[in-house]
């Protein structure tokens, strides 16, 4: 039998999934100017495309596409007024937030708590055979292991390939990007796309596999304004971001299991996650990093600029137009 | 590689920026392009390395006709050009934008990259560490990190948008050299647009001058000073006038000064500035002075030492109590530090106005409006948009906010962008004020201006701040000496 | 400009207008359809539900909603303010539930006459909501949090506490909600029949009124609207922008305390989870409708109002969840907006300055040093 | 043609939710089926998460404009809302399900209570995770903290040692049963504990049945998934008939509320004109407890139980009806002798007060009003 910490570690790495997704997918399109505020309503439509699809089909991966085309035409909303009508991506992201999630609720008003398909676990074989290891990685379902891959693949393609060149110059320089043969409007449609799919797959991953069915309140509700201020603790890393991602729903498990062994009061422990996340963005937005890098010697100051620096793409939420 | 232009015609709403262009350039030579602010100098460069289409005319290049609308089309058929701010991307290393934009693979080979860099910098003599973020380095770095790029592109034209703004001695004879390297040896044709008549008298085989988008000339060197002054400006200009400084009591005094920023950390820094004194501080971009400008404002908070106005310490207080304290400051952006973009001219003075009450008197603000535009003159009526004034009108309305007679003016760059004329007009303005008692310090890229105005100067670099012994006799060379990292009793010694 | 091409804007400006709402209808009935009902009978019934019903205008339904009305223009109010000064005030709904909490301790401790008590009850929850919200300034005066998520926490933060306290100190054994206060702590309705509180109106369009003219008529309106453009150059200007941002939040949230005391003063009687039920949000997106423009709040914020007040009916009628409410109230905003941009693309030119709070999350935080 | 007779319904979660709410809901169609021209109207999810603009009085006044005559209030939740309208609509019938207005005096005549003894259902749940238990823990996932919920959790308890001693085998002081409560009848994210990761706690800190005590199915989704990953887990979900579909193979049974048969004697006598205010607990029909004709609170095995466990669940049930209760009313709540199945001493509270002496039944009006959990029980008897 594995160990229970073990265990404990694997349903963290499980629940971290959708967070994980979402906040990588939200880097993805705010590296290249893209703000897509509206991730805690797109999330829950998401979700509920996700599941009345598979319900109605009986098929997992077609619930999926449906989750991952709902938060794509999100996301691509938000653009599209921003490029051609020229309107505010907050603004939009707001109002999208709050639509989404209300249609989410009417739309999916009749599939409330009923049993449909969700995504197996699929033990790797060997792997899953690991010690300790396998337990906390190797025992999930696809969309875990999902979210794997598209750690590593971002991290790659962002700091190693040509298309990563061209997606953080168009979120630091449209101009420049411009300059050197970038086609500044595609590449935001395309990464603010594929941003928004990657939310549509983490709203998804809950109704398919994290916490199965769709119901009303959401499960997930709160969760995408949890990772849009992930994606700022992680600095726009997609590292530092899926790091995020896992200590938050690390502190949290660890939080109610605190509460169980004392006297807090238990509604207080909901609380922990808007605390923490107050917390960890005046940490990275005060300028106490910044103070601190300046203070420390020149050779630290190279390593904590790696870890720590959180600057925004200087282009977030910008509109680029050619002169 | 030659190039031609022929009949390049090109509008903006009423502004005709090109008007009927034919020039032609030849490989192996250096061609100087003149004007004064406005005059179409950029817009035509800016036409031939693809960033803007033209209205009408044509591009030939060897002879034979050719198209394209993008930079990226220009580099294709061989044309690159050095934008003043240069084009990169500031988070991504030095290596990452010399390879953004090269014609590789979706996977580069990183090494192989490195390689080219370090041979062709090296051949250029220019040191740049390649795993250093653009951001972190200096404009005349960057200058030479996008010269790379582009010979590594292939372009055998070379555009080079007023590059001289901003860089040092140093980087200057580096950067000419390698320039004539790049004509004599390797035979690019090279555009260098510039107001410096030196550095065209310097470097240039030929010149080419405009005048309000039409060219009114072309000269082969050499040719004297007073030529293309002549040829720019229809007649050559008086130098301005300099008078004689009757400072009175100490208004700032800095004590210690200890800040930091990205690129620079100051540290013990002394300043003081009494009464009807300019002070121009002189150096890189980001070596220092704008740290101090901000401190001595309270725009930002030093880590250590003191900030004295009027003997009353006055460190870490906010901005507001600076005004109080008779501050007045001039910001380097307008629109982005200073103006509001949706407020009108009157909504201006009213912010500004200290009787007005608690309700707003609008007509009383629309006829200090009415006054001030008549006074400052500036093309506009009290309930425009501000956004809708020209620059140089924005930077008059800037003026007419600062009260009559602060104690203390502190002005970064204050005639960035604007034409000789206007220039002069704003230093006017400021040297009323200052001939009524008020103490300026200024910061300026443009060393003319500083060696021009300035009663005395500051040199920063790298944080460190040395005074220039005798401002009066300091000349635009020596200077460009000393913003490079020379000490001033070296220099002397040359 | 000439006086046809004036009239031709006008006529276009109405004409997108109008197109924005047929959309948005049409978009509606859409969604209606999908989930298997007749729009025309959900119109019908949303009339009925405001009381509009064909033997005249049913004053207890009508009264319904007004009561959405009153609470949902408080925020209204308060929203403009933080709108002028450039702030998305997010946090909002916490600052109502927070003014709530604090109108019920008052109702709950302290024993005075009516007249006393009311008064007193709704000062405490309109200092609470300030409090609140300016927590939430301080957090980016201060801290470089940006007020969206300082408020989106806020909330959460707000509504955890109530509860704690409807289930446990202020609790009868596990109920949600607490006991009912007593007859002597509550805003009474004008009649049976028009079941609305006199006092909560009037305050309510006293509120509006001053906060119209400060905005439009004191120097200090001049100042939000400066620094709702640019924080940067107002300061420059010598507005105290930091002062402002904490000033412009609290005022917000003395408005949202109001409209939670409202709620649990008159609408329910006593303290319950999530008493501001989503009128904050609303007041976002009416505040996002009427842009700057103050005299086009009542109107829109009492269509929103029915809108809400008529889907009860709907789910009792047509068993048709009433997030529909928020779905139609969703669509016409985000078709509002994106006509703005047709608007502007039709006229060929760069769109105004944007009215609406500046769309760097990041960028202005520089703007305020400390 | 019947003339027809308008009832509402109002419910405080979805009327599909496979659990409370559905089981209200399908009672209603029950009474529509059994009550010639009976229609109801009826409002879901009237709660703060889902409809936090909508009070009870809209509702009400809503149905009432429908021409309801009855009003079944289906939760806790809406005890003291209840009341209000009951006082302010005297001419119409409210029944407050699960409340003890009627019972305290509080309630004007034309509202009453009726509540399942569904303590008697909770002890079948506890034998059955007894029965099925290999590593000895139980999980329990509660709502909120309040009487009720206080006895349901301790009736599983009872069931539980009693079936882990006598067909187990084992010393029931070995068996622990962690109470978890998440803070409401079902998630309100941000709001109550999630309880998908309460049962995963479960399940990771060794327990292997967790027995539901809220309104939805989550504990049950959980253990299907841990099962799919190859732990031997089990899951009791709650309230509703149907609610072991959502993963039968790790389904032990579900104890559940047949409110049908209770709400046509309401509406019939409200049609009738016979109507008397009441208080009513009423018990599981004995004979076949899986007679939805007559029984208030039923049971039905799971999948997952084995032949033999079924067997000793039959044989604890038949055990169970031998101190049926019958229905407990305001009259009878009090007297001698009504004894609620393992609600006899020895009996101690958490804090180790004294509930039962040896062999001393607790009366059913001090287990209405349970104060604590039961000592040996491991969670929270109180918020505070
Ligand atoms: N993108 C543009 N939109 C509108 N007007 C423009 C634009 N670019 C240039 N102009 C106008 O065209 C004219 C020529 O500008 P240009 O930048 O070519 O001048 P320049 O000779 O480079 O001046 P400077 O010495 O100040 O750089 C000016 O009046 C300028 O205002
Ligand atoms: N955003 C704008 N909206 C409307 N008109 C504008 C806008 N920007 C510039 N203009 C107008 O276009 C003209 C050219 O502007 P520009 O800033 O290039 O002037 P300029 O020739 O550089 O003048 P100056 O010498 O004063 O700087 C000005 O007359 C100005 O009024
Ligand atoms: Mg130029
Ligand atoms: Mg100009």
């Amino acid at each position: 039998m594995d160990s229970e910490l073990a265990r404990v570690l694997g349903s963290v790495v499980a629940n971290a999934t959708p967070l994980v997704i979402a906040s990588l997918g939200e880097t993805i399109t705010e590296r290249v100017g893209v703000i897509n505020l509206s991730l805690d309503g797109s999330l829950q439509l998401a979700a509920m495309v996700a599941f009345v699809t598979a319900y109605a089909s009986g098929n997992a991966m077609l619930g999926l596409a449906a989750g991952l085309i709902a938060g794509l035409l999100v996301a691509l909303l938000i653009l599209f007024s921003n490029i051609a009508l020229r309107q505010d991506q907050v603004a939009v992201g707001f109002v999208l937030t709050l639509l989404a999630a209300d249609l989410a609720q009417f739309l999916g008003q009749n599939y409330t708590r009923i049993p449909g398909p969700t995504f197996p676990t699929i033990p790797i074989p060997l792997l899953r055979d690991i010690p300790f290891l396998g337990t906390v990685f190797f025992n999930h379902n696809a969309l875990v292991y999902f979210s794997f891959i598209l750690l590593a693949a971002t991290w790659f393609v962002m700091y190693r390939t040509r298309w990563g060149l061209a997606l953080r110059a168009v979120g630091e320089r449209p101009a420049a990007a411009f300059a050197r043969g970038t086609n500044v409007t595609r590449t935001r449609y395309l990464y603010t796309a594929i941003g928004g799919a990657l939310v549509g797959v983490a709203g998804a991953s809950y109704s398919l596999a994290i916490k199965a069915g769709w119901a009303n309140p959401a499960v997930m509700r709160g969760d995408g304004w949890i990772a849009l201020a992930i994606v700022i603790f992680g600095g726009w890393h997609p590292l530092r971001v899926a790091f995020g991602a896992y200590l938050f729903t690390g502190l949290r498990a660890l939080a109610s299991t605190i509460q169980q062994t004392t006297e807090f009061p238990l509604v207080l422990v909901n609380a922990v996650p808007w605390v923490l996340m107050i917390l960890t963005l005046l940490l990275v937005s005060s300028g106490l990093v910044e103070r601190l890098m300046l203070l420390s010697p020149p050779w630290a100051q190279r390593l904590l600029r790696n870890f720590l620096r959180s600057a925004p793409p200087v282009a977030l939420g910008t509109q680029f137009t050619r002169e | 590689m030659s190039v031609e232009v022929r009949h390049i015609h090109k509008t903006f709403g009423a502004v005709h920026a090109n008007d009927d262009i034919s020039l032609t350039f030849a490989d192996g030579r250096i061609y100087g392009i003149l004007g004064e602010n406005g005059a179409g100098k950029s817009t035509l460069m800016k036409i031939l390395s693809g960033f803007y289409l033209a209205d009408s005319g044509q591009i030939l290049i060897d002879g034979r006709l050719v198209h394209y609308d993008t930079p990226r089309g220009a580099i294709e058929v061989g044309i690159g050009m050095l934008a003043q701010d240069p084009l990169d991307v500031g988070p991504l290393t030095v290596l990452e934008n010399f390879v953004y934009g090269q014609p590789v693979g979706p996977l580069p080979d990183w090494q192989a990259a490195r390689r080219r860099f370090a041979e062709l910098a090296e051949r250029l003599g220019f040191r740049l560490e390649p795993d250093m973020p653009v951001e972190r380095l200096s404009i005349g770095q960057r200058q030479e990190l996008e010269i790379i790029r582009l010979l590594a592109l292939g372009v055998r034209v070379l555009i080079l948008d007023e590059p001289t703004t901003g860089i040092s001695a140093e980087q200057k004879s580096v950067l000419f050299a390698s320039l004539q390297r790049l004509a004599r040896e390797d035979g690019l044709t090279i555009l260098f647009v510039s107001h410096k008549l030196e550095d065209v008298l310097e470097l240039c085989d030929e010149v080419a001058v405009l005048r309000l988008g039409r060219l009114v000339g072309t000269a082969v060197m050499p040719v004297t000073t007073g030529e293309l002054v002549a040829m720019m400006f229809g007649q050559a200009l008086a130098p301005p006038s300099r008078r004689a400084a009757t400072p009175g009591d100490t208004v700032l005094e800095v004590q210690d000064l200890f800040m930091a920023s990205e690129r620079v950390v100051m540290r013990d820094c002394q300043v003081c500035v009494r009464a009807g004194e300019v002070v121009g501080l002189a150096g890189l971009d980001g070596s220092g002075q704008q740290l101090l400008t901000r401190a001595c404002v309270g725009l930002a908070r030093p880590l250590g030492g003191r900030v004295l106005i009027n003997g009353v310490d006055m460190t870490g207080r906010p901005y507001r109590d600076f005004l109080a304290a008779g501050v007045s400051f001039g910001a380097a952006g307008r629109l982005e530090e200073g103006l509001v973009a949706g407020l009108t001219l009157a909504e201006h003075f009213i912010l500004t106005d200290a009787g007005q009450g608690w309700w707003i008197d609008r007509e009383r603000g629309r006829q200090i409006a009415e006054e001030r535009i008549a006074h400052y003159r500036i093309m506009g009526r009290p309930d425009s948009p501000i956004e809708t004034l020209s620059g140089g009108n924005q930077q008059r309305v800037l003026m007419a906010l600062i009260p009559p007679a602060p104690r203390l003016l502190v002005l970064e760059h204050p005639t960035r962008g604007l034409d000789v004329e206007s220039a002069r007009w704003i230093w006017e303005q400021i040297l009323a004020r200052c001939a009524a008692g008020t103490a300026v310090m200024f910061t300026s890229a443009d060393l003319d201006e500083l060696v021009t105005y300035s009663d005395r100067i500051l040199v920063f670099y790298a944080g460190q701040v040395t005074e220039v012994p005798d401002a009066r006799s300091v000349t635009v060379d020596e200077l460009g000496h000393l913003i490079g990292g020379q000490r001033v009793g070296e220099e002397a010694g040359r | 400009m000439t006086r046809s091409s004036l009239l031709g804007q006008r006529a276009l400006a109405l004409g997108i207008g109008m197109a924005s709402i047929a959309v948005s209808l049409l978009l509606t009935a859409l969604i209606i359809l999908a989930v298997g009902a007749s729009p025309l009978e959900v119109f019908n019934k949303v009339t009925e539900g405001i009381g509009l019903t064909p033997t005249g205008l049913d004053m207890v339904r009508f009264s319904g909603v007004v009561n959405f009305w009153i609470p949902l223009m408080f925020v209204c109010t308060g929203l403009l303010v933080t709108f002028t000064a450039g702030l998305w005030n997010i946090g909002v709904e916490g600052q109502m539930m927070f003014g709530a909490v604090c109108a019920t301790w008052v109702a709950q401790e302290v024993f005075l006459p009516t007249v006393v008590q009311v008064p007193l009850e709704m000062l405490a929850a309109a200092l609470g909501g300030a409090f609140w919200a300016a927590l939430t300034g301080l957090l980016k005066t201060r801290g470089g949090v940006h007020e969206i998520f300082g408020g989106v926490a806020m909330n959460n933060l707000a509504n955890i506490f109530s509860i704690y306290l409807i289930s446990g100190p202020w609790g009868n054994q596990g109920g949600q909600a607490t006991p009912p206060f007593r007859q002597e702590t509550l805003l009474l309705p004008m009649s049976s029949e028009f079941r609305v509180s006199a006092v909560a109106l009037i305050l309510m369009a006293v509120v509006f009124g001053g906060i119209f003219l400060a905005l439009s008529g004191t120097r200090w309106g001049l100042e939000l609207k400066a620094q709702g453009h640019s924080q940067r150059s107002a300061l420059l200007l010598g507005v105290p922008v930091e002062r402002n941002v904490l000033l412009a939040m609290a005022l917000c949230g003395f408005m949202a305390g109001l409209a939670g005391s409202v709620r649990v003063l008159f609408t329910y009687g006593n303290l319950r989870p999530l008493v501001s039920g989503g009128i904050g949000f609303l007041g976002l997106l009416v505040v996002l409708l009427t842009g700057t423009r103050a005299l086009w709040a009542p109107p829109i914020a009492f269509f929103f109002a029915a809108i809400l007040g008529g889907s009860t009916r709907l789910k009792i009628a047509l068993q048709l969840d009433q997030s529909l409410a928020g779905v139609v109230q969703g669509i016409l905003v985000l078709m509002v907006i994106l006509a703005n941009g047709v608007r502007g693309r039709l006229r060929g030119r760069h769109p105004a300055q944007a009215p609406e709070p500046s769309a760097s999350l990041e960028a202005e935080e520089a703007a305020i040093h400390g | 043609q019947d003339e027809e007779f308008v009832f509402g319904m109002v419910l405080v979660g979805p009327r599909n939710d496979h659990g409370w709410s559905e089981a209200h809901y399908t009672a209603g169609q029950y009474v529509e089926q059994q009550v010639p021209g009976a229609r109801m109207v009826f409002f879901e999810s009237l709660n703060p998460a889902d409809a936090p603009e909508t009070t009870l009085e809209q509702v009400v006044e809503e149905m009432l404009a429908e021409g309801a005559k009855v009003i079944f209030t289906t939760s806790d939740e809406f005890e003291e809302d209840t009341l209000f309208v009951a006082q302010k609509y005297p001419d119409t019938i409210f029944i407050n399900v699960s409340g003890d207005d009627a019972l305290t005096g509080e309630a004007p005549a034309n509202l009453s209570n009726i509540m399942g003894n569904m303590e008697l259902g909770k002890q079948i749940a506890g034998c059955a995770a007894a029965l099925a238990t290999e590593t000895g823990k139980l999980g329990y996932l509660g709502p909120l903290i309040n009487f009720e919920t206080r006895r349901l959790a301790a009736s599983v308890y009872l069931g539980a040692r009693y079936c882990y001693e006598h067909y187990r085998g084992g010393n029931p002081d070995d068996l622990s049963m962690t109470v978890t409560w998440i803070g409401f009848w079902f998630n309100i994210p941000g709001v109550t504990l999630d309880p998908t990761e309460e049962t995963q706690r479960f399940f990771d800190g060794g327990a292997d049945v967790v027995i539901s005590g809220i309104d939805t199915t989550e504990a049950l989704v959980v253990a299907g998934q841990r099962a799919a990953e190859g732990a031997k887990v089990w899951a009791i979900p709650y309230d509703y008939e149907g609610a072991c579909a959502g993963a039968p193979a790790v389904c032990l049974g579900v104890p559940y509320f047949n409110w049908g048969p209770a709400y046509v004697q309401v509406v019939e006598a409200v049609k009738n004109g016979t109507y008397e205010q009441f208080w009513h607990w009423n018990p599981p029909y004995f004979e076949d407890i899986s007679d939805n004709d007559k029984t208030a609170v039923g049971w039905v095995n799971g999948d997952a139980l084995t032949e033999e466990q079924a067997a000793q669940l039959d044989e604890f049930i038949a055990m169970l009806a031998e101190t049926d209760p019958g229905v407990l009313t305001a009259d009878n709540i009090d007297d001698e002798g009504k004894q609620i199945g393992l609600w006899v001493g020895p009996l101690a509270l958490q804090d180790g007060t004294v509930l039962a002496e040896e062999g001393e039944i607790v009366p059913p009006r001090s287990v209405w009003y349970l104060e604590q959990l039961l000592q040996g029980m491991t969670g929270d008897s109180s918020a505070q």
